[in-house]
C-alpha cells in the first residue's frame, strides 16, 4: 500500500515536472527558434546572465518574468467569473490527459510491480476525447466572456471547428481500437511490441486523418482560425494578459505535448524500440543484475518514449511553420466532407479486412 | 534634365527582363488535389532548410558565411541608401548659417503640422536676406514623408539618413529647436543630389544661378 | 456505501428540478436544457439499479438515452434557429402560433 | 463522496432553473453532467461515465453554448403575464406533489437489496459492447437510424432560408 502510494506520487510528480517543468517553458523557446532555423533566421539570442546566451534559453524565463509582473486585467462589462475560469478550462484538461498516457511498460522491479502509467484506466482513449472535448469550453467562454468582438468571433470559431473535428478525430480513431481490440492505452501499447505491429503500419490513414484532427482541436496553424491573428487579432484570448494569458499559452504547448504522446502510444509503438525487443535489452543489461537490468529497462523504454514524443512535437512545429491558415469554409469543408467519410471508409476497410482474415 | 533609373532584377536589367508565366484561375491537378503529397513536398523544403541549417549552426562552415539574413542589429548596421528617408535636417552653409529662407512652403505642406517657423530678416554681405528666427521640427508629429524636401525651393530642409535615437521618454524632448536640426551641408552632399535627380530641382536652384 | 433509496431520492430531485425548470422557464433553449437535466436525471436511475441489480441493461438504456438526447438536441437546436430566423426570439410565449 | 458530488449536483441544476442569462445556465448544466459522470463512476459505470463527458458536456452542450453565441440572446425574460404567473404557480405545486409522490414510492417500495458480488467486469467496455451487439442489436441499428433521421432533419431545419 505504502509502496503503491509512493509509486503513485512519483509518477505524477514525474509527469508534471516534465511537462510543466521541461516541456511548457522549452516548447516556447523551439518554437521560436525552430521556425527561425526553418527560414534562415537566427532567433531569439539575446537575452542573457553576466553574458551567457545559452542559444536563447533564457528568454523563456524573461518572457515569463515579464508577463507574470504585468497587469492582469479584465475588462469592463465582461462576465468576471467566466473570464477568470475560462483559462484554467483550458489547461486543466491538457493536463490531465497525460494521466492515462503509458510512458513506459510494466516492471517488475524489487518484487514490486510497477505500470508506467498514472491512471490505468478501462476506458484510456475515451477519457482523452472526454478532456479533450472539454479543452472547448476553455476557449468558448474565453471569447464569450471578454466582452470584444474579435474575442466573440474566436470564441464562435473554436466552437465550431473543435466541435466539427471532435467527430471526425473520434472516427478516426476507431479503426486502431478494432485492430487492436482494446480502449487500454497500456494494452494498446503493449500489442506494438514488433515493428511491423506499429498502429502506423497497420493504419496509414488512420494515424494521417488523427494527427489532422488533433492539430485542429488544439487550433494550431494551418487550423489556427480561432486565434488567427491576421483577421481577428488574438481571437478568443485577445482581452488576457498576464497569468491568464500564459495559462493559455501553456495549454496550446502542453496539448501539442499531449497529442505527441497520444500518437506515439497509438501509432507509433509507445515505448518499444524498433527491431530490438525488450529481452534482447534484458540480456544486454544483464552485467547489472537483475533488479538493476530492469531498472535499467525502465528507464530505456521512457527515454524512448520521450524520444518519439519529441519527435512528433518536432514534426508538428515543422507543420506549424510550413502550412498557410485554412479559411473557415475550407476547414469545415475538409472536416466534414474529406476527413469524416475517409474514417467512415478507413472503419469499413478494417473491419473488412478483419474480418476475411 | 531627365533622370533615368536603372532597375536590375539580381543581375538582369528591367528592360530585359521577361515576365513570368503566372496560373490564373488554377485548376489543380489530381496529384495536387490529394493534398498530402503537397504538404509532404512543402515540408521536405522546411525540413531541407532546417538540416542545413541546423548543420550550420553546430559546425559552422569557415570562411563561407552561412546563408542567413539576420543582421546583428546594434552591432552590425546595413549601409543605408541614399534614397532613404531618415531624419529631416536643416541644412547649413559652409558659413555656418542656415540656407533656408523661412519661405513657410514646408510648413504648409507638411501633412502632419509638425513644422513651424518664425522668419526674420538679416544682413549677409550688402543684401538682406530672410532667415528663420526660430524653426522648430515636432518629431512626434513627423511621418517621415519627404514633403518638406520635395517642396523646398532652397534644398535648405533634406531626409538626412538618421534613423537612431529619434525615440524619447519625454514629448518635450522630440520638439526639434532650429540648432539640433542643422547639419553642415558637406555631409548631406549625396542625398542632395539625389534630390536634385529625382525631383529636376538643379533647374530652378536660384542660389546657384546668382 | 450509499444504499440504492438515496440515488433515486437523488435523481428525483433532478428530475422534479428539470420539470420545473420546463414548465416555468420561457426561454426556450434553457427549456432544452431542463429537458435533457430530466433525461440525465433518468440515465442515473437506470445506472443505479444496473449497479444494485447486477444487470448490464440499464447500461444499453442509458446508451440509447443519450442517443435520443443528442438526435433531440440536434433536431431541437435547428428548430429553434429556424424560428429565431423567423421572429428573432426564443421566448416561447410569443411563439404561440403553429405555422410561421 | 457521493453526498458531495450530489449536492453540487443537485445546487448546480437549481442555479441552472433560476439563472437568467442562458450561458450562466448552460455552465452550470454541464456542472452537473460532470457530477452525473462522478456519480456513475463511483457505480462502477466507467465506459458510460465517460460517455457522458463525451456526449452531453463535449458534444450537446457545446452545441448548446454555440446556439446561444450564434443567436446571441441579449433579452431578459420580460415579465411575467398575471394569469401566466398562476399557471406556473400551479405546475410548480403539481411537480412538487409529484416529487413528494417519488419520495413516498422509492421510500415504500421493497427495492433490491445490493446482489452479492459482479459481474465480470461489470460497467467496463466489453461487457457493456457484447450485450449491446446481441441482445439489443435491433436497438441499437434503430438508434442509428434515429440518428440519421436527426442529422438529415437538423440539416434541412436550419438550411431553410427565410422567404
Amino acid at each position: 500500500m505504502f509502496a503503491e502510494l509512493i509509486e503513485a506520487i512519483a509518477k505524477i510528480l514525474f509527469i508534471f515536472g516534465v511537462n510543466m517543468g521541461f516541456f511548457a517553458p522549452i516548447l516556447g523557446w523551439v518554437e521560436r527558434k525552430q521556425s527561425a532555423v526553418m527560414q534562415d533566421r537566427i532567433g531569439a539570442n539575446r537575452a542573457d546572465i553576466l553574458g551567457f546566451t545559452l542559444i536563447g534559453l533564457l528568454h523563456p524565463l524573461t518572457d515569463t518574468i515579464k508577463i507574470l509582473t504585468k497587469e492582469d486585467f479584465i475588462p469592463a462589462g465582461a462576465n468576471k467569473l467566466f473570464h477568470t475560469l475560462a483559462p484554467f478550462i483550458s489547461l486543466t484538461p491538457a493536463l490531465i490527459t497525460f494521466a492515462v498516457i503509458p510512458f513506459g511498460g510494466q516492471y517488475e522491479i524489487f518484487g514490486h510491480r510497477v505500470n508506467l502509467v498514472i491512471a490505468d484506466l478501462d476506458v484510456g482513449i475515451l477519457f482523452i476525447f472526454a478532456f479533450a472535448s472539454l479543452a472547448t469550453y476553455g476557449s468558448v467562454l474565453a471569447g464569450w466572456s471578454s466582452n470584444n468582438n474579435w474575442s466573440f468571433l474566436g470564441g464562435l470559431r473554436a466552437a465550431a471547428q473543435m466541435l466539427s473535428y471532435e467527430v471526425a478525430m473520434g472516427l478516426s480513431i476507431i479503426g486502431i481500437i478494432m485492430v487492436y481490440g482494446s480502449l487500454k492505452l497500456t494494452e494498446i501499447g503493449a500489442m506494438q511490441v514488433d515493428l511491423f505491429k506499429w498502429g502506423i503500419f497497420l493504419q496509414p490513414v488512420g494515424f494521417i486523418l488523427f494527427l489532422t484532427c488533433a492539430i485542429a482541436e488544439n487550433k494550431r496553424v494551418p487550423f489556427d482560425i480561432p486565434e488567427a491573428e491576421t483577421e481577428i487579432v488574438a481571437g478568443y484570448f485577445t482581452e488576457y494578459s498576464s497569468m491568464k494569458f500564459i495559462m493559455f499559452w501553456m495549454a496550446e504547448f502542453l496539448e501539442v505535448v499531449t497529442i505527441s504522446g497520444i500518437v506515439t502510444t497509438l501509432f507509433l509503438g509507445a515505448w518499444h524500440l524498433p527491431f530490438v525487443s525488450g529481452e534482447k535489452l534484458l540480456s544486454l543489461f544483464g552485467f547489472a543484475g537483475p533488479n538493476l537490468s530492469i531498472v535499467l529497462l525502465m528507464l530505456t523504454n521512457i527515454a524512448t518514449f520521450f524520444a518519439k514524443v519529441i519527435f512528433f512535437i518536432w514534426l508538428q512545429m515543422t507543420i506549424r511553420w510550413t502550412l498557410p491558415r485554412f479559411r473557415y469554409d475550407q476547414i469545415m469543408k475538409l472536416g466534414w466532407k474529406i476527413i469524416l467519410p475517409l474514417a467512415l471508409i478507413n472503419i469499413f476497410i478494417t473491419g473488412l479486412v478483419m474480418l476475411l482474415k | 534634365m531627365s533622370y533615368e533609373l536603372n532597375y536590375t532584377v539580381g543581375s538582369i536589367p528591367l528592360d530585359k527582363l521577361k515576365p513570368k508565366k503566372v496560373r490564373k484561375n488554377i485548376e489543380l491537378t489530381l496529384w495536387e488535389r490529394l493534398y498530402i503529397p503537397e504538404i509532404a513536398r512543402g515540408m521536405i523544403v522546411t525540413t531541407r532548410h532546417f538540416i542545413v541549417n541546423m548543420v550550420g549552426f553546430i559546425f559552422p562552415p569557415e570562411g563561407k558565411k552561412r546563408k542567413i539574413f539576420t543582421v546583428y542589429y546594434p552591432e552590425e548596421k546595413l549601409t543605408i541608401h541614399v534614397a532613404y528617408r531618415g531624419r529631416p535636417v536643416l541644412v547649413q552653409r559652409e558659413d555656418g548659417k542656415e540656407k533656408c529662407i523661412a519661405c513657410g512652403l514646408c510648413e504648409r505642406i507638411c501633412p502632419a503640422f509638425a513644422i513651424s517657423i518664425i522668419g526674420g530678416e538679416r544682413q549677409r554681405g550688402n543684401d538682406m536676406e530672410r532667415y528663420p528666427v526660430s524653426y522648430t521640427l515636432d518629431m512626434s508629429r513627423c511621418v517621415y514623408c519627404g514633403l518638406c524636401e520635395e517642396v523646398c525651393p532652397y534644398e535648405a530642409i533634406v531626409m538626412s539618413n538618421e534613423y537612431e535615437g529619434l525615440a524619447e521618454y519625454d514629448r518635450e524632448n522630440m520638439i526639434y529647436p532650429k540648432e539640433k536640426l542643422l547639419v553642415p551641408v558637406a555631409k548631406l552632399q549625396k542625398r542632395i543630389e539625389y534630390v536634385r535627380k529625382i525631383y529636376g530641382k538643379s533647374n530652378y536652384d536660384l542660389r546657384n544661378m546668382i | 456505501m450509499v444504499p440504492l433509496n438515496h440515488y433515486l431520492i437523488l435523481s428525483a430531485v433532478l428530475f422534479s428540478i428539470g420539470a420545473v425548470g420546463v414548465f416555468t422557464r420561457r426561454n426556450a433553449l434553457i427549456i432544452y436544457m431542463c429537458i435533457e437535466l430530466m433525461l440525465n436525471a433518468v440515465n442515473l436511475t437506470f445506472i443505479a439499479f444496473s449497479k444494485f441489480l447486477n444487470n448490464m441493461d440499464g447500461h444499453i438504456f442509458t446508451f440509447m438515452v443519450m442517443t435520443v438526447a443528442a438526435a433531440e438536441a440536434a433536431v431541437g437546436l435547428a428548430i429553434i434557429i429556424s424560428m429565431f430566423r423567423n421572429k428573432e426570439t426564443v421566448n416561447v410565449d410569443e411563439i404561440n402560433l403553429m405555422k410561421g | 463522496m457521493f453526498y458531495i458530488i450530489g449536492g453540487v449536483a443537485v445546487l448546480s441544476a437549481l442555479i441552472m432553473v433560476t439563472n437568467k442569462k442562458p450561458v450562466s445556465a448552460a455552465m452550470s448544466l454541464i456542472v452537473v453532467m460532470f457530477c452525473l459522470a462522478g456519480i456513475y463512476v463511483i457505480l462502477d459505470a466507467h465506459l458510460i461515465a465517460a460517455l457522458q463527458i463525451i456526449v452531453y458536456a463535449g458534444a450537446i452542450m457545446v452545441l448548446f453554448l454555440f446556439v446561444i453565441m450564434l443567436l446571441n440572446i441579449q433579452e431578459k425574460e420580460g415579465r411575467v403575464a398575471k394569469h401566466k404567473i398562476f399557471f406556473q404557480f400551479t405546475w410548480i405545486l403539481a411537480t412538487g406533489y409529484v416529487f413528494i409522490n417519488m419520495v413516498k414510492l422509492i421510500g415504500a417500495g421493497d427495492l433490491p437489496a445490493r446482489m452479492e458480488g459482479n459481474i465480470d467486469g461489470f460497467g467496463t467496455t466489453r461487457v457493456v459492447a457484447e450485450i449491446l451487439f446481441t441482445d439489443f442489436l435491433l436497438p441499437f441499428e434503430i438508434a442509428s437510424i434515429l440518428l440519421l433521421a436527426a442529422i438529415v432533419g437538423a440539416v434541412i431545419l436550419a438550411k431553410a432560408k427565410i422567404e
